[in-house]
């Protein structure tokens, strides 16, 4: 989608509104808790906050590859599909230990995102077409890899501690996704690389031009977010001790809210690694939310309410970063 | 701007694979036909014609507003869920005791009613992408989530079952032996096809998509554009929510157009239709659906796994626009 | 050893629900709340929206708001493991309802109570019992999968096929492929298959949902269902058993949803201290035109 | 390679685009340590000259030798790496980034592998210092004025230690201040035998400051010659290909009567405009040209998009035809007879994957259309008269805008507004970015339409074309209008008065001397 099509505001005041979104998303992160804290009993217990870090680093992973992809102007809606893929084979290499598994899902994940890269950079698909067809391929390749059934992965090796693990009373796969965030954090703003892809982004036509090799640039950000659906992959396959052909389904959206949500525009050039962790927390939380409301037994939210109650909740935070950068915009 | 090497191209002179390429789905559709004839046990009768543009009605109508709304630069995420709505609000009417006792009244207004509040739902996302100046993909995918919710939660998740012939003929109908959803499709392609091409809104459609600011400058009411865009495209989706239901004699919010935002805008890349906004081609979306569902039908019915049918899928997807991509003068 | 149940009036219990997009899902839920709210039990609801790894989350959500004791249908054998060994953990008995986990991980009666559901690969085999007695054991099959990767899908498949194979010879599967368990999506399918192959003279479908779609592209393709090509599918959905009446559908297996009452006997009988045998399989009836009319009023 | 030998060699380049010959023939020779001036009419293949050169674009046959050695350059970047650097027609800069950023992207110093901002930034700030231009090198690109990022390429191109420097057309947005300071570096390039191609529409600048000149015709090189050799008729001359007689009969496009004004217009008082404008006044009568006047950021453009609905204003009354009205949109101040055309052709302007009869029939649709449908026929006719009265050159009228060069991109613009048939016309530079030929042709053209009926406000940076083309000027200084001159008085010293010393002393000091 090109620059031009988001909005007719000038180029200032969307640069602001990024900086505003990012601002309401830790805000509505913090209020989101204290609700849960005030309301809940148990909510803050450590059982329920280090089980939904445990779950939502997959998540932070594929967001994390996804916020790069989109400050390049890019699109990834391969994501789930990979980490679907990427844990079947990781199970299917778990019997030969930790390294082999994580690496076999890693480069798994590598895979889908070379031939993404490729037809983005190469064959000059556009992206959410490209990734479409990446979705179906990295699918159809797990389900045929893994004969359309859950492959068990190893207990025999310590292969299951990525994902069932603790290292220092947390769990293993919030290391990783953390460790994943201080990278891309570093990257963005002190390598050439993440300027590069905002660069990029942010007019590539200007980049070319300037001399920076912007389909490496671009095929790298296809890469990278394939390599990080390929970790969420070895996760998902350690954490629930099978690789899962079926499972992905949805991530990629989800993966957009977040990035979004954290004030990344998805027309590319801005963005934040770190509020696109708040973003991922900000709506992993909504479904732990919504399950504590149902425990409270007051009303039970049927699955169907939840999803209109997601869908506002959603509305609700664009809105209010929104109308939030409207007022910086006027006070500056 | 980089431009592909012009060495050696001929301006002037008819150059067969460069038309091949330029009309890459096309092409791909009529290589498909043959490769069918020559195969698939059965292939050449009326009726595999049939199956196939009953099946792909639903997709091409859905293509057909998610055409105009890629031609502003937009993409609507929510029509599958607006499918749902439509379909689970029709029989609720002509169920409903009101339905029941006024028959005629009842199906007039299960065929109007849930058509137009998809069209407002549609209207809603064009409001609220407008007013709050959202990414489009953000905007409908609101209604992605929360669009099926509301499907669900008015039936409750459950499937209405039906029997209703005057309803079900626009599912099951036919026209001069023509099934009547392959005329609404037509009707739908040939109309959009040509408020593209030559209707004030059309052009404005374009010019929303090729720049909104110039757009805009010059007059051009870029937000109600965009509005009625959505819209119609809403509109399109709650039609082929009750072409689907009446087929099936029942609806299910759960599932009615699932997955169809995908496979629609699959349609209209296939077709050549870009996604930065400003060229649009109908009759395009409409080859595009057509090529997607012939490889559906080639597949299943030669028993090729469903996992590698997927694989196949995506290559063929992905090899279309490619194609279309190199035919494209620079 | 399974945790301990204290004896209270007023549990408060999980159910797990795996995902709600089918009218089987939605008869089990019902079933369930129903039934807490018949025996003053608080329920904590939650929905994996066909997600393995949600459904873990979910019993994790659950197991940290310190319910009583857990109703799980776990989506997958394998991925629920942790799920279920994260409740044992925690003190919270579990109880498996309508699919079971892998037995080799995780065991009834030590790792969680019981398991009470159907047999799916049984439902497969008795549907192609009927089938070979009814046909005299030749015809041509088509047969319309459940959704790729789900465990009644892969079971029912292995119980009808390996059945075919072993007791009727002459029968064949021309085509095998996947509905979705949906009408929709199984009527489609059904016609392209239909059209592929018109030798065909059964189909078997691994739900009444896709049983139905495939009656209406067999009328589409201006053919008699029941006459011309006999259709046979599993569940015994209300729907479904009237097709039965009608004459189009040969026969259903019942898998049937209404866990309710019978999970809710199990969790008291443990409380009160008695033995819970591990495996619980429902005594599943089996519809055809022989008492599809009385059992109508019955069905899910 | 010996001192005497050429730096640049391109000969016999062709370029061919779908239907478009670009360039034909063309050469192009530059010694070391010179400027060369590069000129000719739009669309003449100047800056595809160039971006052959640089690899943005594939030649399609030709020999190109730099520094002794041919090359093939694959991509800007490796024209780069071979010591040419471009600053390219329309400002290639990415907006959201950091000025610091901007300047070197590509070739970020690094400590420990990371990269070392500190560093950077204060390089950035110095260099910048070269140019007269104090900021804050860590805000965005974009928080600045086109001037300010117009100065931002050229300092990040000339920071490359290039053998040679290409400037396509880097002056259009710059006021003179800045120009002189831009001569100076490259004259201090020059010292330092780094040879530079400049390309601009300005032909006094070229006199001072270019050593050689080459023309450019219709994608051929038709003249090349010492700068002091060639005087501005005979270049002229060359650029349009016509005799010196001609050339002469057309030197100024404004020349004429200035016919007697009619009823007011358009009468904006006391506008107030986010931070920018405090204090606007302008009026417009009938067959009268106003030009509007000011500095770089002087808020002249915000005037002219508050009057058409654009950005609407915070306070200050808009009345037009005597009317007053505050058009929320521009399609009501489209409605209410004004038309606007935007100093950005590429944002504001074209759509660009639309043809040049769609684009120039954008504005006036509506009208085109009874029952929601196009009348085509009419359409084309309208198109027609107006491309052969622009003389706009395009293969057809089907032509793709953005394969047209900049000048005729902006006549097509022009007639957008022209068809509308409007009452008030505001043209924000014009003529910016437009060869001499056309130039003439426009201003003859606006002083035609003016004559008519019409009332122009026109913004324009180049002073001649305001003393010689105006009526009335109002310039702005800071957000108000400080001076408001007839005709007579708006000399090029009394503007210049008015703009550099703003306030109302400053505007009839002006007036008085
Ligand atoms: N990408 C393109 N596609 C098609 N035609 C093009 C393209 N770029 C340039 N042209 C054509 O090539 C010719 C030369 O254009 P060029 O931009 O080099 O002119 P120029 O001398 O730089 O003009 P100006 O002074 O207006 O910038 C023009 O006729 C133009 O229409
Ligand atoms: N902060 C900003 N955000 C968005 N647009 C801006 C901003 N500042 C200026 N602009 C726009 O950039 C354009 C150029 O502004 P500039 O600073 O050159 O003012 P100007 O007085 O209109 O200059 P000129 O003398 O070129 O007409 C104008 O269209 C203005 O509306
Ligand atoms: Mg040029
Ligand atoms: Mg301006």
């Amino acid at each position: 989608m090109s620059a031009a099509t988001a909005n007719a505001a000038p180029p200032g005041r969307r640069l602001s509104l990024a900086w505003a979104a990012r601002q309401r998303v830790v805000i509505a992160l913090v209020l989101l808790i204290l609700f849960g804290a005030l309301r809940y009993e148990h909510f803050l217990g450590a059982y329920n906050v280090l089980s939904v870090l445990r779950y939502n680093s997959m998540f932070a992973l594929t967001s994390l590859g996804m916020c790069f992809v989109i400050m390049g102007a890019g699109i990834d809606l391969s994501v789930g599909t990979t980490a679907a893929f990427a844990s079947v084979v990781s199970a299917l290499l778990s019997p030969y230990g930790l390294f082999p598994g994580l690496l076999g899902g890693l480069g798994a994940g590598l895979a889908v995102g070379a031939v993404n890269g490729f037809m983005v950079t190469r064959m000059n698909i556009q992206p959410f077409i490209a990734t479409l067809s990446g979705m179906l391929v990295a699918s159809g390749s797990g389900l045929l890899l893994a004969h359309n059934q859950s492959v068990s992965v190893s207990y025999d090796t310590d292969f299951t501690w990525l994902g069932q693990g603790d290292l220092l009373g947390f769990p293993t796969p919030a290391w990783i996704a953390a460790a994943a965030y201080v990278y891309g954090s570093v990257a963005l703003n002190f390598l050439s690389f993440g300027r590069y892809v905002l660069a990029v982004g942010g007019n590539e036509e200007a980049a070319r031009l300037m001399g920076l090799p912007v389909d490496r640039v671009k095929f790298l950000t296809y890469v990278q977010s394939g390599v990080f659906a390929g970790l969420a992959g070895v996760i998902l396959a350690a954490q629930f001790g099978a690789g899962q052909p079926a499972e992905g389904v949805g991530w990629e959206l989800f993966s957009i809210a977040a990035v979004v949500v954290g004030g990344t525009l998805l027309t590319g050039g801005v963005g934040s690694v770190a509020t696109t962790l708040a973003g991922v927390l900000l709506l992993g939380l909504i479904f732990n939310v919504l399950n504590f409301e149902n425990g409270l037994g007051w009303i039970s939210l049927s699955a169907y309410w939840q999803s209109v109650v997601r869908g506002v909740f959603l509305m609700v935070v664009v809105m209010a970063s929104s109308g939030a950068a409207r007022r910086v915009a006027r006070s500056a | 701007m980089a431009d592909a090497p012009t060495i050696g191209r001929k301006g002037a002179s008819f150059d067969v694979a460069a038309f091949f390429r330029r009309y890459a789905a096309l092409t791909a559709l009529i290589v498909l036909l043959a490769f069918n004839f020559a195969v698939t046990p059965n292939f050449a009768s009326w009726q595999t014609l049939n199956v196939n543009l009953t099946q792909v009605a639903t997709i091409v109508i859905v293509s057909v507003g998610m055409t105009l709304v890629i031609a502003t630069g937009g993409i609507d995420l929510s029509v599958g869920s607006l499918m749902a709505i439509s379909g689970a609000l029709a029989p609720m009417i002509f169920l409903s005791s009101f339905g029941l006792s006024y028959p005629a009244l009842g199906n007039a207004l299960a065929f109007v009613a849930p058509v137009a509040i998809a069209g407002m739902f549609g209207l809603f996302n064009g409001w609220f992408i407008t007013r709050f100046r959202v990414q489009p993909i953000v905007g409908t995918l609101v209604m992605f989530i929360a669009g099926r919710g509301i499907g669900q939660v008015l039936t409750n998740g459950n499937l209405q079952a039906f029997k209703n012939p005057t309803f079900q003929f626009i599912g099951l109908g036919r026209v001069f032996g023509v099934p009547c959803q392959v005329i609404i499709m037509l009707a739908l392609v040939a109309a959009a096809a040509w408020t593209l091409r030559s209707t004030l809104f059309g052009r404005q459609i374009l010019s929303v998509g090729g720049n909104e600011r110039a757009a805009w400058l010059s007059g051009v009411p870029v937000a109600s554009v965009k509005r009625w865009v959505y819209a119609i495209s809403g509109l399109c989706a709650g039609i082929a929510g009750l072409v689907v239901v009446s087929i099936n004699s029942s609806s299910d919010a759960n599932l009615v157009g699932l997955g169809m935002e995908l496979d629609a805008i699959a349609a209209v890349a296939v077709g050549g239709t870009p996604f930065t906004g400003g060229q649009a081609t109908v009759v395009g979306s409409l080859i595009g659906a057509l090529l997607i569902q012939l490889v559906r039908y080639t597949l299943l019915a030669n028993g090729v796994p469903d996992a590698a049918a997927l694989v196949v899928k995506g290559a063929i997807i992905a090899g279309a626009v490619w194609s279309q991509q190199r035919g494209k003068p620079t | 050893q399974v945790p301990p149940l204290k004896k209270k009036d007023h549990y408060k219990v999980g159910f797990a629900q795996t995902e709600s997009n089918n009218p089987w899902r939605l008869a089990q839920t019902a079933s369930m709340k129903d039934e807490a709210a018949k025996r003053g039990a608080q329920l904590v609801y939650t929905d994996a929206a066909s997600s393995a790894a949600k459904q873990v989350a979910d019993v994790n959500s659950m197991i940290a708001q310190g319910v009583d004791f857990i109703f799980l249908p776990p989506r997958e054998e394998k991925p629920l493991i942790p799920a279920v060994m994260n409740a044992k953990k925690a003190g919270i008995p579990v109880l498996l309802v309508d699919r079971n986990v892998d037995p080799s991980l995780a065991k009834p009666g030590v790792d969680f109570l019981a398991f009470i559901g159907s047999n799916f690969v049984l439902e497969g085999q008795r549907v192609a019992d009927w089938t070979i007695e009814k046909t005299g054991g030749k015809g041509k099959i088509i047969e319309l999968e459940g959704s790729v990767g789900a465990s009644p899908a892969n079971d029912r498949k292995k119980g009808f096929d390996d059945t075919i194979k072993a007791k009727a010879p002459d029968m064949v599967i021309l085509a095998s492929q996947s509905g979705d368990f949906a009408r929709d999506k199984g009527r489609q399918v059904a016609e392209t298959l239909l059209q592929a192959h018109p030798d065909a003279t059964i189909v078997y479908a691994h739900n009444d949902e896709m049983a139905l779609g495939a009656i209406a592209a067999i009328e589409a393709a201006g053919k008699v269902p029941g006459k011309d090509i006999l259709v046979v599918s599993i569940d015994g959905e209300k729907d479904g058993v009237q097709a039965i009446v009608d004459g189009k559908l040969g026969c259903s297996c019942e898998c049937n949803p209404r866990f309710g009452p019978a999970a809710f006997d199990i969790l008291y009988k443990y409380a009160n201290g008695d033995t819970i045998p591990p495996m619980i399989i429902n005594p599943d009836r089996f519809f055809d035109a022989s008492n599809a009319k009385e059992v109508l009023p019955t069905a899910f | 390679m010996s001192p005497t030998d050429p730096l640049l060699v391109m000969r016999d380049v062709n370029k061919r685009f779908q239907g478009v010959q670009a360039l034909s023939a063309a050469s192009l020779e530059v010694e070391p340590g010179e400027i060369m001036a590069l000129v000719g009419e739009n669309g003449a293949g100047k800056s595809t000259m160039i971006k052959v050169l640089t690899g943005a674009y594939r030649r399609d046959s030709g020999s190109i030798v730099f520094g002794g050695e041919p090359v093939d350059f694959a991509s800007p970047q490796h024209a780069q790496h071979g010591g040419i650097s471009p600053i390219y027609q329309e400002i290639n800069l990415v907006p959201f980034r950091s000025v610091a950023e901007n300047i070197f992207l590509g070739r970020e110093y690094r400590r420990y592998g990371l990269l070392d901002w500190g560093r950077m930034n204060a390089e950035a700030a110095d260099l910048l210092r070269r140019f007269a231009v104090e900021i804050d090198v860590r805000r965005p690109l974009m928080d600045f004025s086109t001037a300010i990022q117009q100065m931002v390429a050229i300092a990040r191109a000339v920071s490359f230690k290039a053998r040679l420097v290409i400037m396509d057309e880097p002056t259009s947005s710059l006021d003179e201040r800045e120009v002189s300071v831009l001569f100076d570096v490259m004259r201090r390039l020059r010292a330092e035998g780094v040879a530079v191609i400049f390309i601009s529409h300005r032909l006094d600048e070229l006199y001072q400051v270019c050593d050689r000149v080459t023309v450019m015709r219709d994608g051929r090189t038709v003249m090349a010659g010492r700068m002091g050799d060639v005087d501005k008729l005979h270049l002229i001359a060359a650029m349009l290909g016509r005799d010196l007689e001609t050339v002469r009969a057309h030197s100024t496009g404004f020349s004429g009567a200035h016919a007697a004004a009619g009823e007011v217009v358009l009468s904006a008082e006391g506008l107030q405009i986010g931070r920018k404008v405090r204090d606007a006044r302008v009026e417009v009568r009938e067959r009268q040209i106003v030009g509007l006047a000011g500095l770089l950021g002087s808020g002249r453009t915000e005037v002219a998009r508050a009057i058409f609905g654009a950005d609407p204003a915070d306070a200050g009354t808009i009345e037009l035809g005597g009317r007053a009205v505050s058009p929320r949109e521009p399609a009501e101040a489209i409605a209410l007879g004004v038309g606007y055309c935007s100093e950005d052709r590429k944002a504001d302007g074209i759509v660009p994957d639309m043809s040049v009869r769609e684009n120039m029939t954008l504005g006036i649709l509506p009208r085109l259309t009874s029952m929601g449908i196009v009348d085509e026929a009419r359409q084309r006719e309208i198109v027609d008269r107006f491309m052969k009265r622009l003389a706009i050159k395009a293969s057809s009228a089907e032509q793709k805008i953005r394969e047209l060069s900049g000048g005729n991109q902006q006549k097509v613009l022009l007639a957008r507004w022209l068809c509308t048939d409007p009452k008030l016309l505001i043209l924000d530079e014009p003529t910016r970015g437009i060869d001499v030929g056309a130039k003439a042709e426009i201003q003859a053209l606006i002083r035609e339409l003016a004559d008519q009926g019409l009332g122009v406000l026109m913004i324009s940076s180049e002073l001649e074309e305001i003393t010689e083309g105006a009526d009335r000027v109002f310039v702005l200084s800071d957000g108000r209008t400080v001076a408001d001159l007839p005709h007579a008085e708006a000399s090029a010293a009394a503007i210049m008065a008015a703009m550099a010393h703003g306030g109302a002393e400053a505007g009839e000091e002006a007036v008085n001397g």
